[in-house]
This record gives structure tokens, C-alpha cells and sequence, in this order.
């Protein structure tokens, strides 16, 4: 659990399953420190054979370009697999860093996990 | 450095990366001091998170004894922020763009800070480290700064 | 001070009262960082808003450009936190105690760190300023420190 | 209002009225920067010729001895009137300040505001 007072770079990871999908559930900070521990869970996940991943962005305070870095490093990884990386995210606070660099191109972002289930069918 | 408000708030702290969300907090607390948004604050935050981590995994040769300094100079509405490591350097015609950056999947750092703050510059030495110098305005709300 | 994780994290601050807290998030954040249970968190937090504002506002001649100092050295279970200020000093056998304090309503400050921490130093010039040294070990909380 | 990720001293105060008694609440940090505005309200609170007042810390984030100075200040600001200044606190972390120095033994300590009102006919 991330306290709102902490004053430490924490990424807590979680895991579910909705319809097709693994969803990585992240709390907490994404950046140089921690990013090694989302790369760790999605090549875990890849290796367990699951194709289909959700990032759930939801509870996470900060992301920065190495917390890209890792989603993109993500999408290769599954790219021979012809695996899915969607990511799950309403901050507009993250939301804006997927936007400016251009990455929002890149991935299927859902505003909530009900969405993914929603919108499964068409994909 | 121009600082009001009695001066520049300096922190020295090891080249590693658990110390880099340390750094995102004093900038935090500097710029909350100056009364900036909290939107402001974000982007200085993700700012100093990139140039920080640059400062730390392009840092070569990599010893426990490499040390870097976030400089805050906090004047009433600005903030200038300067990151200095002693790392080898380098070319910074090298830097990409957010294109570049999509299609190798990494170089996002610097074109991100660039579009976040008002001034920035940079100057590298190869061999004596890098100096990394930005300027935020706090705005209004209402007039959101760069592209988003 | 041998450190460990690297090495100290240092904070070079403007001498004036709005930075106080910011030295308590510094050293908050460092113990954090070494695991410190919320209560030895919290003690510190005191020890260095004490200590540092005793570096501000004793500090004669009070010129904006007097800076305080606070260095943090974390180790394994334990973190040793110096403040260090340019003021005029003073004589250390001057400090009260808590029964002092109470009768005067005052000078609860050193008191209050020495109950709080596990080594105190304190070296302090007439003319050239003072050093407080303070080390703190964290504990399980079933083994509460000091009087309480 | 405090933001709980706030990291700057902020120090807010209310006045509510309880009984006989001028309730000061205060919510944020007390310590060298914020505990002047601490000091004005209870001196105006006593030029305006209140002379029982209770400091309400239950909203109370950090407090160090500068605070306590000003508390103790208030108290000798009320001797000559015969008034009574009584603190409202269940917060443990706040408490045992209070305990250390002794001077638990000079103020009057309340869990809440609650139990100001119960105890005041007996005070
Ligand atoms: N402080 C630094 N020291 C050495 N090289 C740096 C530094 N900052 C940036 N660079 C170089 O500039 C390049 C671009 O940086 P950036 O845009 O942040 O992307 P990334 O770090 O993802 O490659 C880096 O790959 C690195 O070669
Ligand atoms: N850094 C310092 N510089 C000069 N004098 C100091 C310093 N720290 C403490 N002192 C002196 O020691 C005395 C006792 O300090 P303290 O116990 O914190 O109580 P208080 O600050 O409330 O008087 C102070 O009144 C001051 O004269």
C-alpha cells in the first residue's frame, strides 16, 4: 500500500485476471528506481505465456520516461507474439506524459478496467 | 542566479537511483514555497526526475563515490532548477526528438523536459560532466504552458 | 562517518524559518529509505526541527545570506544527522533541562533532541558557529527509546 | 485545508465556540515558521477578553517545541486573568511531546472537544 505521506519511491504490483487478460495492477511511483520491478512483471508474465496484458495505471502518483521505456520495451516483447499491451489509466496527470511524447498513439488506453472488458470484442 | 527568498536551496546527494524521488521532493517543496500550481509542480517533477536519472545511469565510469547536485533558485514566480553530475559527458547534438524517440522506443527524457519548462540549457563536457539548467513560470490554470 | 548506501545526502539551506520543514522532509525521506519505523521517523523529524531551527533563529548577525547545513549519513538501522550553522555559537553548559524549561517556558529544544536520539554531540565556537551531531537507531516498536 | 502530500508548512485556524470556552483549531504544523500566526490568534483571542480558550491540535500533522513555547506563552498571557487554556489532542505522536517535556502536568488535556464540554461543569 502506498502511504500519501511516504516520502520513499514505492511500486507496489498486483495481478488479476479480466476476460483475456493479465492485469498488472501498479501503486505507487514508477521511475529509475522502481522501474526495474514492472520490467520484472511483464517479462514474468511474457515467459508464463500470457499475451494479453493491461498496465493499470490507476493509483499511480508518478511515471516518468523510464516508466515508458519499460511499457514500450513491454509492446516489443509481445510484438512476436502478436501479444497485446493496453494500458489502463484516468489521471490525467499520466495520461498528459502518454500524450505529449506521442505514445498515446502507441498504446489502447482505457479509462477504467471496465472498459477493457467492454471493448474486448472489437479490439 | 538571481535567487530571492534568501538564496539557492542545494542538494548533494550520491549518484544512485533510490535518491532520485528525493530530489523530486525538495523541488516539490521549493516550488509549493513559491505558491506554484499544483500542475507546475508535476512538471517540475517529471523534469527533475529526467534529468536527474540521466545524470545517474549515463553516468560513466559508475562508482559508489559519483555525486549529484540539484541547485534551486527560487525567485517569486520562477523557479530555476540546475542538475550537475561529474560523469563523462556528452555530445548534445546527440539528443532526439519525441519521433526519434517513438521509434527506438527510449530518448524521451529531454525533448520531455524541454517541453515542460520555459528555458533550457544545456552544457556538457566530455570528461567533466554535464550541467542541465531549467526555468519554470508558474501559470495561471487557465493558460496551460507547452504542448498537451 | 562511514556511510553506507553510497555516501551522505546533503542539504545547504537558506538560514530562515520557511525551510525548517523542508530539512524534515530531507531526513525523513533518508530514513525512510533505510526502513525506520514511523515512530523513529517521527522522532527524527523533531530532532531536526529543533536543531535547525535553533540554527536559525540564534543565529547573530541574522543576514540573509547566513545558510545552514543539515548532512545526513544513513547506515544500515541507523542514521547520524549533523546540523551545521555560521552563527556566533554559544557556551553548551548553558543548556537546561526540562524542569528549567518548565519553570522558564522555554528551552525545551536540546532537551528534548538529547531524549530523542541515541548519541548526541554538540560543538559550538563563540564567533564560528555550531555543530550538532545526532545519531539514531532505529528499533522495533516493541522497544520504545528514552523516557516516555 | 491540508493537503496530505503537502510539502510545505501550512498551518490553518478555525474558531468554533463550545460552552464558555473559544475553541482555536488548528490544522497543519506548528513549528518555527507557522507558529506566530499560532501566537496572534490566541493574543487576540485575549484582547478580545476571551479568557477560556481550548487549542484543538487533533488536526495537528507536527509540532515541536516552538509550538509548545507558544502554548505556554498563552498560558502566562491568561495568568493574570484568571483564564484557562485547556488542549484538545488524542493524537499519541502529539501526546507524547507533551509527556517528555512534563508539561502534560500543566496543561489541561482533552481527547476531544467532546469530553471539554462533559468535564467543564467539574473543572
Ligand atoms: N547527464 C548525462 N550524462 C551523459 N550523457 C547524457 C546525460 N544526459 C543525457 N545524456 C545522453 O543523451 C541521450 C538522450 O537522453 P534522453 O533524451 O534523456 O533519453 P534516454 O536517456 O532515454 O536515452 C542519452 O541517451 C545519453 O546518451
Ligand atoms: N545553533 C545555535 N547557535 C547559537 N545558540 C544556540 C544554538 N543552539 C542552541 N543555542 C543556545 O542554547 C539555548 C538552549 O537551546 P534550546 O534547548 O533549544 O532552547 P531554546 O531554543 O528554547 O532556548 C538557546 O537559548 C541558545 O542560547
Amino acid at each position: 500500500m502506498t502511504d500519501p505521506n511516504s516520502q520513499q519511491t514505492v511500486l507496489e504490483i498486483g495481478y488479476s485476471r479480466l476476460g483475456d487478460y493479465v492485469v498488472i495492477e501498479l501503486e505507487g511511483e514508477v521511475d529509475v528506481y522502481t522501474a526495474g520491478k514492472l520490467r520484472d512483471a511483464i517479462r514474468e508474465k511474457v515467459e508464463e505465456g500470457e499475451y494479453r496484458l493491461a498496465v493499470d495505471l490507476s493509483k499511480v502518483a508518478f511515471l516518468d520516461s523510464t516508466g515508458l521505456g519499460v511499457l514500450v520495451g513491454g509492446l516489443k516483447r509481445l510484438n512476436p507474439h502478436d501479444g497485446k499491451l493496453a494500458i489502463i489509466c484516468d489521471n490525467e496527470r499520466i495520461l498528459r506524459i502518454f500524450r505529449i511524447t506521442g505514445l498515446e498513439k502507441i498504446f489502447t488506453i482505457f479509462p477504467g478496467a471496465q472498459a477493457l472488458t467492454e471493448t474486448r470484442a472489437g479490439d | 542566479m538571481a535567487c530571492s527568498a534568501g538564496g539557492v536551496i542545494r542538494l548533494d546527494m550520491p549518484s544512485s537511483p533510490r535518491y532520485v524521488s528525493l530530489a523530486r521532493l525538495v523541488v516539490s517543496a521549493v516550488a509549493r514555497g513559491l505558491d506554484f500550481s499544483e500542475e507546475s509542480i508535476d512538471d517540475l517533477k517529471i523534469v527533475v526526475s529526467e534529468i536527474c536519472t540521466n545524470a545517474i545511469i549515463h553516468c560513466e565510469p559508475r562508482r559508489e563515490e559519483q555525486r549529484i547536485q540539484l541547485i534551486c533558485c527560487p525567485r517569486p514566480g520562477a523557479l530555476t532548477v540546475e542538475v550537475r553530475d561529474s560523469g563523462q559527458g556528452f555530445d548534445p547534438s546527440c539528443v532526439g526528438t519525441f519521433e526519434e524517440g517513438l521509434a527506438a522506443g527510449k530518448g524521451f527524457g529531454i525533448p520531455l523536459v524541454r517541453s515542460l519548462v520555459d528555458e533550457f540549457e544545456l552544457e556538457s563536457d566530455h570528461g567533466k560532466g554535464t550541467v542541465v539548467r531549467v526555468t519554470k513560470y508558474d501559470r495561471l490554470p487557465e493558460s496551460p504552458p507547452g504542448p498537451r
